[in-house]
């Protein structure tokens, strides 16, 4: 039991001894951020590298905390996010004064995330849920003395607040509807009746508003355009994530026997995702907001894939994330170099800098392709699996809408790349100086835009531990 | 032979480009991959000849490894005859397009990079045999175009460049959701394209997905009313990009609608053969009338692409063998040409800057090989004999009208017009920029540099290979639009 | 002497959730925003009580959601009330009306 | 039977010539190049003399064959329709082989001396050598779509040399003018050539023939009863194709770009625009001969209407022009409509077959004297340096031999005994006498006209008034090369009538005995005579009745010198109908509705995306509402409209 505890949730327990440590270099004498930086780096990657260790399945406290190979992957992908994530951002974590708060919230919230995505229960779901929730909003206020950076923190918690109410609610009929808030129980309970379905759609909201999928979605713009750079990216990838796959182990077990009607649902939401964030996306300027419509819209192809509900769509969801990890991290690292070394946070401003910056311009530009699905990068192959596996079920215009919502995207994709590459500029964007962790950093989200594609194995070994 | 080849040699050409010190170095790598490549593909054509001599058809040098076992999707290569025309036609104009970017200054490295990138996507959408790839290379090829056009372009190149991308991306976009209808109809889940030619597919599937097909593949081959992008992109993009865009990019269009709709959905074909002939002989005439209208060297062409792309369709539509030999003659008989004629522009551009006819005139006095080319090129453009077009397009109006019915007939005479108004509009430009009296300014323009004078001779060398001696490209192409036409007929 | 029953608590839950999302909806001090919710969450401990004893009185599942109910709501309290302090330090305001700068 | 290489050699040494000229002779045979080509096509003259030589000596129980000396296939596109290059001998090929070759030659000689001096001399000769590379190509074409293939390398080499002075906007006026024309009647020979392959299912034209002229074959029947408004197949595929061949021979009303042709050098006038290529129709129709006369007479009765009015339309016009090569080339129109008419009222086989005949007959015997004028007027062109009758006259001194030499063609045309012009000129009267009254009566008009319009010309230029002084005499007449072509030419067309012809060309190749009927002769003669005279009256000096007969004629005068409006109207059907109300519109067409639709789109997304904007408003408030309206809007769907 003991020996199971420790290997079992060894992500969680790594995670809760990283936030110890921090909290003991915090109580005590403070440690320089040049000091503390690396070793933090080096925590998280070797939280990162343990993951891959010890791999065995099992079920805790009576169900109420399950751990698969896959979930074991999916907090791998979580993890190396964080890491790299630390990584691209040291220009503005060194400057922070409360670094260790920083990294400590965020942690907490990555453990939020990891029990989540372990949770066999809707008490465990909604504990988890709001551990990686709340910090996350105190974190978005780091900037703490800019405005934006405040009102996105408010309206994330509040909004996150409504959804939790709104959660809560349809957790406590669907408990008044069945007797019980496990999600081994909880199928054979499940009949279609309405007060169930009412309390289904309560809870499917809730999901929906943590994934930002049309009209749920609208907090996210405003707090990915306020939050610190390195919140937005965390919030993107990591928070974004994790939802993914709790929602889909949510549908496809839980709610299995309510597939017809979460599918339609899945339908007319990925429809209306892709449409209005593509649409939003067209006319952003702030290139920080853009990548949030940019990022609705990506939702909207996760959908897609959820819709199939088949195991392939599960394994395409998990490779597209791992996929995103990569392509929009790559994205928000440049937007983050640039930012913080010059403060320049438009479209506009990136005019020309191609002349100056070739490096973080190729970057940028693969992401961007990754981001809009061109191959050879692997975004191409994550979103045509996606496409593929919804196909599987899907009628031709629901497919049809999708594949014209990837010309869509293209366009504002190709708008950034125009800036970049082809328009001139009176004052482009000097010469940043990339840090050596940061340039890492982004050659490794290179690479794997680049790699993870034509290594098929990646996808097979994911393929591999769906089944 | 080894097909991997001929992929591999595009990548080590971009990688060696990519850390090439030097512009001239940078040169003459590309330089030398793409006549390895040429050399290459001459080399695929002599295995391919002594493997058909000892009897071997379909598809050859046939290689297969599991890239996605799940979806059922593998590497599989393979070339018959059309394929090998296709690689043959992209080598040629490869190596031209590399020779006429001789004097780029801006952005060398990326500039052939591109180029390669573009090729190899080109070389590898001919050699697949499954559809993911195909598809996968398909798409590879539509970011350099952009990038090409927006960088290097001229005029209003971002516009084109925007218009490009995103009407091929929505062609592809058709094209995907076509695949994935052929894909999950089938009993067996596979993107294997000569699997899914085995089964039968339902009426339904074919119903729905041939138009998908045709369409998204037709926005690339200048469809009517889906080729707007190609007088925009044409005319903004530089001059290897321009040549690379008619000359292969649009191929991959035509010969994704033969290979892919037409060979795997035989009775869709049949039922929507009548749209296809009345959209390309639209495309036909109304290419070659607007066409008359321009007054843009490189729009005249652009255009004119519209209406000899037009055969291609014409010929697919039609179903007959000879009209399907006739339709990938035209695309490699377009491709050379065009490939040419955009090379001749650019460089009369670079010397004269301009590509307005009005404003050029007696050129033959001052450059009399660049002339000369533009004339051979036009001459081929409308169909001349003992020139590739001449052939090609009788090809397509001898299978044409093997059909009977007023309907073909009157298709095929309306198709059968366009070659004067071609001569019209070619003759037109010609006399334009070519003759009459020569301006002052003009007077001393120099003639075409040695690496000019490669890249014409290169092309012109596949132009009139055809044109004097059809033969070999019918030989060679015949078995494999047989195969397509049994498929068709149902033997 | 009527004993209340299970629908007469739903009724007055339902109420308050409705009460709350009212609140939530106008109000425009972020502080009585944030009352609403705690109203919001109520309601949501009210049902699952309610359907613990009414319902479900051998499952004990209600009464424990509700207790970590409370304690998360006083957490996402704490949390709320400091950006809510921070922002009105940047607003001199903790009217939402005044928080609307990034929109579009 | 002889070697097939002699016969190949024929068409390719002039294909050698053009390649070396054309690739290197820039650079290397700058000086040579005329020598060169002249050697090449001398060797090919022989080669052609021996054959001819050879093959009417070697008739086959009378008969001629029709042989095929070789053949290779050069594109297959179905098992029995193929393009075939190959050469096919028979009398009338044979008979092309040395009217192209020699005139070539002659025309080659005279280039000598005359493009000398030229900047791209190699490149003319090049030229010239193209030409005469496809015409033999043509006349030895054993295939339809082979002859399809050399005509179009003809009309080439006629854009290419009409517009040799390619700086000289009217010539490229007038080599685009003769390209799209004859392309325009190439559409329809090309169409025609797809009717007849697919009713014969072979492009070969002996088996083609074998086919369509046997009324029992299946292939036949189908061609007879499809029929389209009314007209059978086969009509419409033999009237396509004569279509084609009246393009080429500039036949009414496809004429235009001929006169307008002459821009190009007077030598390739001679070669291409008089001699050789022109009468590619009357070949043409010559070839197809048997499926006219049996299988189509109706087509080929249109033949002859449209052969006779070109002549005497043609005819009128030349009366008219004051241009000498204008005039030249409207009377080479003229006698082909001759050849054409000849063909037209001919059948086919033995005594009907005079037309046949005496067609081929004019055919050869123009070549010289018209070859002769043209070479004649290019040498007075040489010395005074203008086109323009006004210019000129009085020259016989000044220019002797050309103006016996040119007197001999003159009186040739003219139908005077005994030169060749009168033989075959009377051939083809009979002929039409036989077949058809009216057609005879316009040709005897004709005749008249000819003879008038030819004097006017010869005392015009020899005559008329005293030679300006300021033309430069050291040039004098142009030394030996031009002369030479001339007397050889003035010989042939002094003595050509004299070959018995009948005996070698007729339309089913058995012999046929010509016969001279004195009585016949007389009405042509006459009426020739008569037309001389006129001339010689109006024109032997300088008068001014001439100007008075045009004036008291008005109207039709002006009507005939503007050759009949007919260029104007097609210019009206090009620069208002083809360019304002076909190309206009389709350009304007694809700018605004097709592209337009593209950006439209494009603007309508960034319009929309404009319009809910107001969605994000930035209070937290409304976005939750759109959260619980979200919700609500699930419910509504999924619980009450769903179920």
């Amino acid at each position: 039991m003991t020996t199971d505890l420790l290997i079992l949730m060894k992500q969680e327990l790594v995670v809760t001894f990283i936030i110890f440590i921090l909290l003991f270099i915090k109580i005590g004498k403070g440690i320089k951020n040049e000091t503390l930086l690396p070793l933090i780096q080096l925590l998280l990657l070797t939280n990162f590298v343990i993951g891959f260790f010890f791999n065995k399945e099992g079920i805790l406290f009576g169900g109420m905390y399950n751990t698969t190979a896959l979930m074991v992957f999916q907090k791998n992908i979580l993890s190396l996010a964080t890491y790299l994530i630390s990584l691209l951002c040291v220009g503005w974590l060194k400057k922070s004064d409360h670094l260790a708060e920083f990294f400590l919230l965020m942690l907490s919230a990555l453990l939020g995330m990891f029990f989540m995505i372990s949770a066999g229960n809707l008490l465990m779901f909604y504990l988890s849920l709001e551990l990686a929730t709340i910090p996350i909003a105190a974190i978005a206020n780091f900037d703490l003395e800019k405005r934006r950076s405040s009102e996105a923190a408010m309206k994330m918690i509040l909004s996150s607040a409504f959804s939790s109410g709104i959660l809560l609610f349809g957790i406590s009929l669907l408990y008044g509807a069945t007797g019980t808030i496990d999600f081994v129980a909880l199928p054979a309970l499940l009949n279609g009746s309405p007060l169930q379905l009412f309390a289904f759609i309560f809870l499917f909201a809730a999901f929906a508003f943590k994934l930002s999928i049309v009209p749920f979605h609208l907090y996210t713009a405003d707090v990915y355009e306020g939050a610190p750079i390195a919140v937005t990216s965390f919030l993107s990838v990591v928070s974004k994530g994790a939802i993914a796959f709790i929602f889909i182990t949510a549908l496809y077990k839980v709610f299995r026997p309510m597939e017809e009607v979460w599918y339609n649902m899945l339908v007319i939401l990925s429809v209306a995702t892709m449409l209005v964030g593509n649409l939003f996306a067209l006319r952003q300027q702030q290139f920080k907001r853009f990548l949030a419509f940019s990022s609705i819209a990506q939702v909207g192809f996760i959908l897609v894939g959820i819709s199939s509900g088949a195991p392939e769509g599960l394994s395409a969801v998990v490779y597209f994330v791992l996929i995103y990890v990569f392509s929009n991290l790559a994205a928000f690292g440049v937007a983050e170099l640039i930012s913080n070394q010059t403060g320049k946070e438009t479209i506009d401003d990136y005019k020309g800098m191609y002349a100056t910056n070739p490096f973080l311009s190729w970057v940028l530009a693969i992401a961007l392709f990754s981001l809009a699905g061109i191959p050879p990068t692997a975004g191409f192959f994550g979103k045509l699996f996606l496409i593929t596996a919804g196909a599987s079920k899907a009628s031709y215009w629901f497919i049809i809408i999708a594949a014209l919502n990837m010309m869509i995207s293209l366009f504002y994709y190709l708008k950034v790349v125009r800036a970049v590459f082809m328009d001139k500029s009176e004052q482009p964007i000097e010469k940043i100086n990339i840090p050596a962790s940061a340039k890492l950093a982004l050659l490794l989200c290179g690479a794997g835009i680049v790699l993870l594609g034509i290594l098929s194995w990646v996808y097979d070994y994911i393929v591999s531990l769906v089944k | 032979m080894n097909l991997l080849l001929l992929l591999g040699i595009p990548l080590l050409t971009a990688v060696l480009v990519l850390m090439s010190r030097n512009q001239q170095q940078v040169k003459w790598v590309s330089f030398a991959g793409a006549s390895v490549q040429l050399i290459l593909s001459l080399a695929l054509y002599y295995y391919f000849q002594k493997a058909s001599a000892s009897g071997a058809t379909g598809m050859l040098f046939q290689q297969t490894y599991s890239w996605f076992p799940t979806w059922g999707i593998n590497f599989h290569v393979g070339v018959d005859g059309i394929a090998l025309a296709m690689i043959l036609l992209t080598a040629f104009v490869v190596l031209a397009g590399v020779l006429v970017s001789w004097n780029v200054e801006k952005m060398t490295k990326e500039f052939y990079f591109l180029l390669i990138l573009l090729s190899f996507g080109a070389y590898g959408f001919f050699i697949s045999l499954d559809l993911f790839i195909l598809f996968f290379f398909l798409e590879i090829a539509v970011i350099p175009k952009y990038l090409l056009i927006g960088i290097w372009g001229s005029g209003k190149k971002e516009y084109s460049a925007n218009k490009l991308a995103l009407m091929l991306m929505g062609g592809s976009a058709l094209v995907l959701v076509g695949l994935l209808g052929v894909y999950f109809s089938g009993e067996e889940r596979t993107f294997d394209l000569i699997k899914l030619s085995q089964l039968h597919l339902s009426p339904l599937t074919q119903k729905i997905c041939f138009p998908l097909l045709f369409i998204g593949f037709g926005v690339f081959t200048a469809l009517f009313p889906f080729h707007t992008w190609v007088p925009d992109g044409h005319s903004s993009a530089p001059t290897a990009g321009s040549m690379f865009l008619a000359g292969i990019s649009m191929k991959l269009g035509g010969y994704g609608c033969l290979r892919v709709a037409t060979f795997m959905m035989p009775d869709a074909a049949h039922q929507y053969a009548p749209y296809i002939i009345v959209l390309s002989s639209i495309a036909i005439l109304y290419g070659a009338f607007a066409t008359m209208m321009q007054k843009d060297l490189k729009y005249i062409n652009a255009y004119s692409s519209i209406s000899h792309c037009g055969f291609v369709l014409l010929g697919i539509g039609m179903l007959t063998k000879t009209a399907l030999t006739g339709a990938v003659m035209q695309m490699v008989s377009h491709g050379l040409m065009t490939a040419l004629f955009f090379a001749v522009i650019g460089m009369v551009y670079q010397r004269t800057h301009t590509r307005q006819v009005n404003e050029m005139g007696g050129l033959m006095k001052s450059m009399p090989f660049i002339t000369t080319i533009l004339f051979i090129v036009g001459l081929c453009s409308l169909g001349l004999p003992g020139l590739s077009g001449f052939v090609a397009e009788m090809t397509v109006f001898m299978g044409a009208w093997q059909n009977p019915g007023m309907f073909y007939r009157i298709a095929t005479i309306a198709a059968c017009m366009s070659i004067v108004v071609t001569a019209v509009y070619i003759l037109r430009a010609i006399g334009k920029t070519a003759m009459g009296p020569i301006k002052e300014e003009f007077k001393n323009l120099p003639d075409a540099s040695w690496n000019e004078k490669l890249a014409a001779g290169v092309l012109l060398a596949g132009i009139l290979a055809i044109g004097l001696a059809p033969f070999w490209l019918n030989d060679l192409i015949t078995p494999g639009t047989e195969i397509i036409i049994n498929k068709l007929t149902g033997k | 002497m009527m004993q209340p029953g299970l629908y007469h608590i739903l009724i007055i839950s339902a109420a308050l959730f409705f009460i709350g999302v009212f609140g939530f909806f106008t109000r425009r001090n972020l502080i009585t925003m944030l009352m609403s919710i705690e109203l919001i969450l109520n309601s949501v401990n009210l049902n699952f009580i309610a359907f613990n004893k009414y319902v479900w009185p051998h499952k004990m599942d209600g009464l424990f959601f509700s207790l970590f109910v409370i304690a998360i709501a006083a957490a996402e309290a704490a949390v709320a009330i400091a950006i809510i302090i921070n922002l009105y330090r940047s607003h001199q305001s903790i009217d939402v009306e005044d928080a609307g700068e990034m929109k579009y | 039977m002889m070697n097939p290489v002699y016969i190949a050699l024929i068409p390719l040494l002039p294909l050698a010539g053009f390649l070396m000229l054309g690739l290197f002779g820039r650079k290397f045979f700058k000086e040579t190049s005329g020598i060169i080509a002249t050697l090449l096509l001398l060797t090919a003259f022989g080669l052609s003399v021996y054959v001819a030589y050879d093959y009417f000596t070697h008739a086959n129980g009378g008969v001629y064959p029709k042989t095929i000396a070789f053949q290779y296939t050069w594109l297959r596109f179905t098992d029995t329709l193929s393009i075939d290059m190959g050469a096919l001998i028979d009398p009338i090929s044979v008979m092309m082989l040395l009217v192209v070759t020699f005139v070539s030659l002659m025309v080659h000689i005279y280039s000598l001396a005359y493009v000398k001096g030229e900047e791209r001399f190699a490149t003319y000769y090049a030229y010239l050598m193209l030409f005469t590379f496809s015409m033999l190509g043509l006349v030895l074409s054993s295939n339809l779509f082979q002859i399809y293939i050399f005509w179009e390398l003809v009309g080439l080499s006629s854009f290419l040399l009409i517009g040799f002075y390619y700086n000289k906007p009217s010539a490229v006026a007038a080599c685009k003018k003769a390209f799209i024309v004859t392309r325009f009647a190439d559409l329809g020979f090309l169409i025609g050539i797809l009717i007849l392959s697919f009713y014969s299912g072979t492009l070969d034209f002996a088996t083609l023939i074998n086919t369509l002229t046997t009324p029992e074959s299946a292939a036949m029947k189908n061609a007879v009863t499809a029929s389209f408004l009314g007209v059978s197949a086969i009509s419409w595929g033999m009237a396509l194709v004569f279509i084609g061949g009246a393009g080429k021979s500039a036949m009414f009303p496809l004429h235009i770009w001929l006169p307008d042709a002459m821009e190009g050098p007077t030598p390739v006038s001679a070669l291409i625009h008089a001699a050789t290529m022109v009468v590619a129709g009357v070949f043409l129709v010559a070839r197809l001969f048997p499926v006219f006369a049996l299988t189509t007479p109706a087509v080929l009765e249109i033949v002859g209407w449209v052969g006779a009015f070109s002549a005497i339309f043609a005819a009128m016009i030349a009366c008219t022009q004051t241009d000498i090569k204008r005039v030249l080339a409207y009377s080479t129109m003229s006698q082909i409509g001759f050849m054409l008419f000849a063909l037209g009222v001919s059948k086919y086989g033995g005594e009907n077959g005079l037309g046949f005949t005496a067609s081929m007959f004019h055919l050869f015997t123009h070549a010289m004297f018209k070859a002769l004028l043209f070479l004649g007027a290019g040498a007075v062109i040489h010395y005074v340096h203008s086109n323009e009758m006004k210019d000129m006259g009085g020259l016989r001194k000044l220019l002797p031999i050309t103006h016996i030499t040119f007197l001999i063609a003159c009186l040739a045309i003219a139908g005077v005994p005994p030169f060749a012009g009168f033989f075959s000129k009377e051939e083809i009267l009979l002929a039409a006498f036989n077949g058809n009254k009216t057609i005879y009566y316009v040709a005897l008009l004709t005749s008249g006209l000819t003879a008038f319009y030819m004097f006017r010309l010869y005392f015009n230029i020899f005559w008329s008034k005293e030679p300006a002084t300021q033309h430069d005499k050291h040039h004098g007449e142009g030394g030996f090369a031009m002369m030479m072509p001339l007397v050889l030419l003035a010989i042939g067309a002094a003595a050509a009538g004299f070959i018995p012809f009948g005996n070698f060309v007729s339309s089913d190749g058995a012999k046929l005995e010509s016969h001279f009927h004195l009585a016949f002769s007389a009405a042509p003669v006459l009426i020739g005579l008569s037309g001389i005279l006129l001339a010689f009256v109006m024109y032997k000096k300088q008068s001014n009745k001439a100007t008075n007969l045009a004036n008291s004629l008005g109207g039709i005068y002006k009507t005939v010198y503007h050759k009949f409006y007919i260029d104007e109207l097609y210019l009206f059907i090009t620069k208002k109908i083809l360019f304002n109300l076909i190309g206009r519109p389709a350009a304007w067409f694809d700018k605004n509705v097709v592209d337009g639709l593209v950006n439209a789109t494009g603007n309508a997304t960034t319009m929309i995306s404009a319009k809910i904007k107001g969605m994000q408003s930035g209070r937290v408030q409304q976005y939750a509402a759109y959260f619980f309206a979200g919700v609500f809007g699930l419910v509504l769907i999924f619980l009450y409209i769903w179920k």
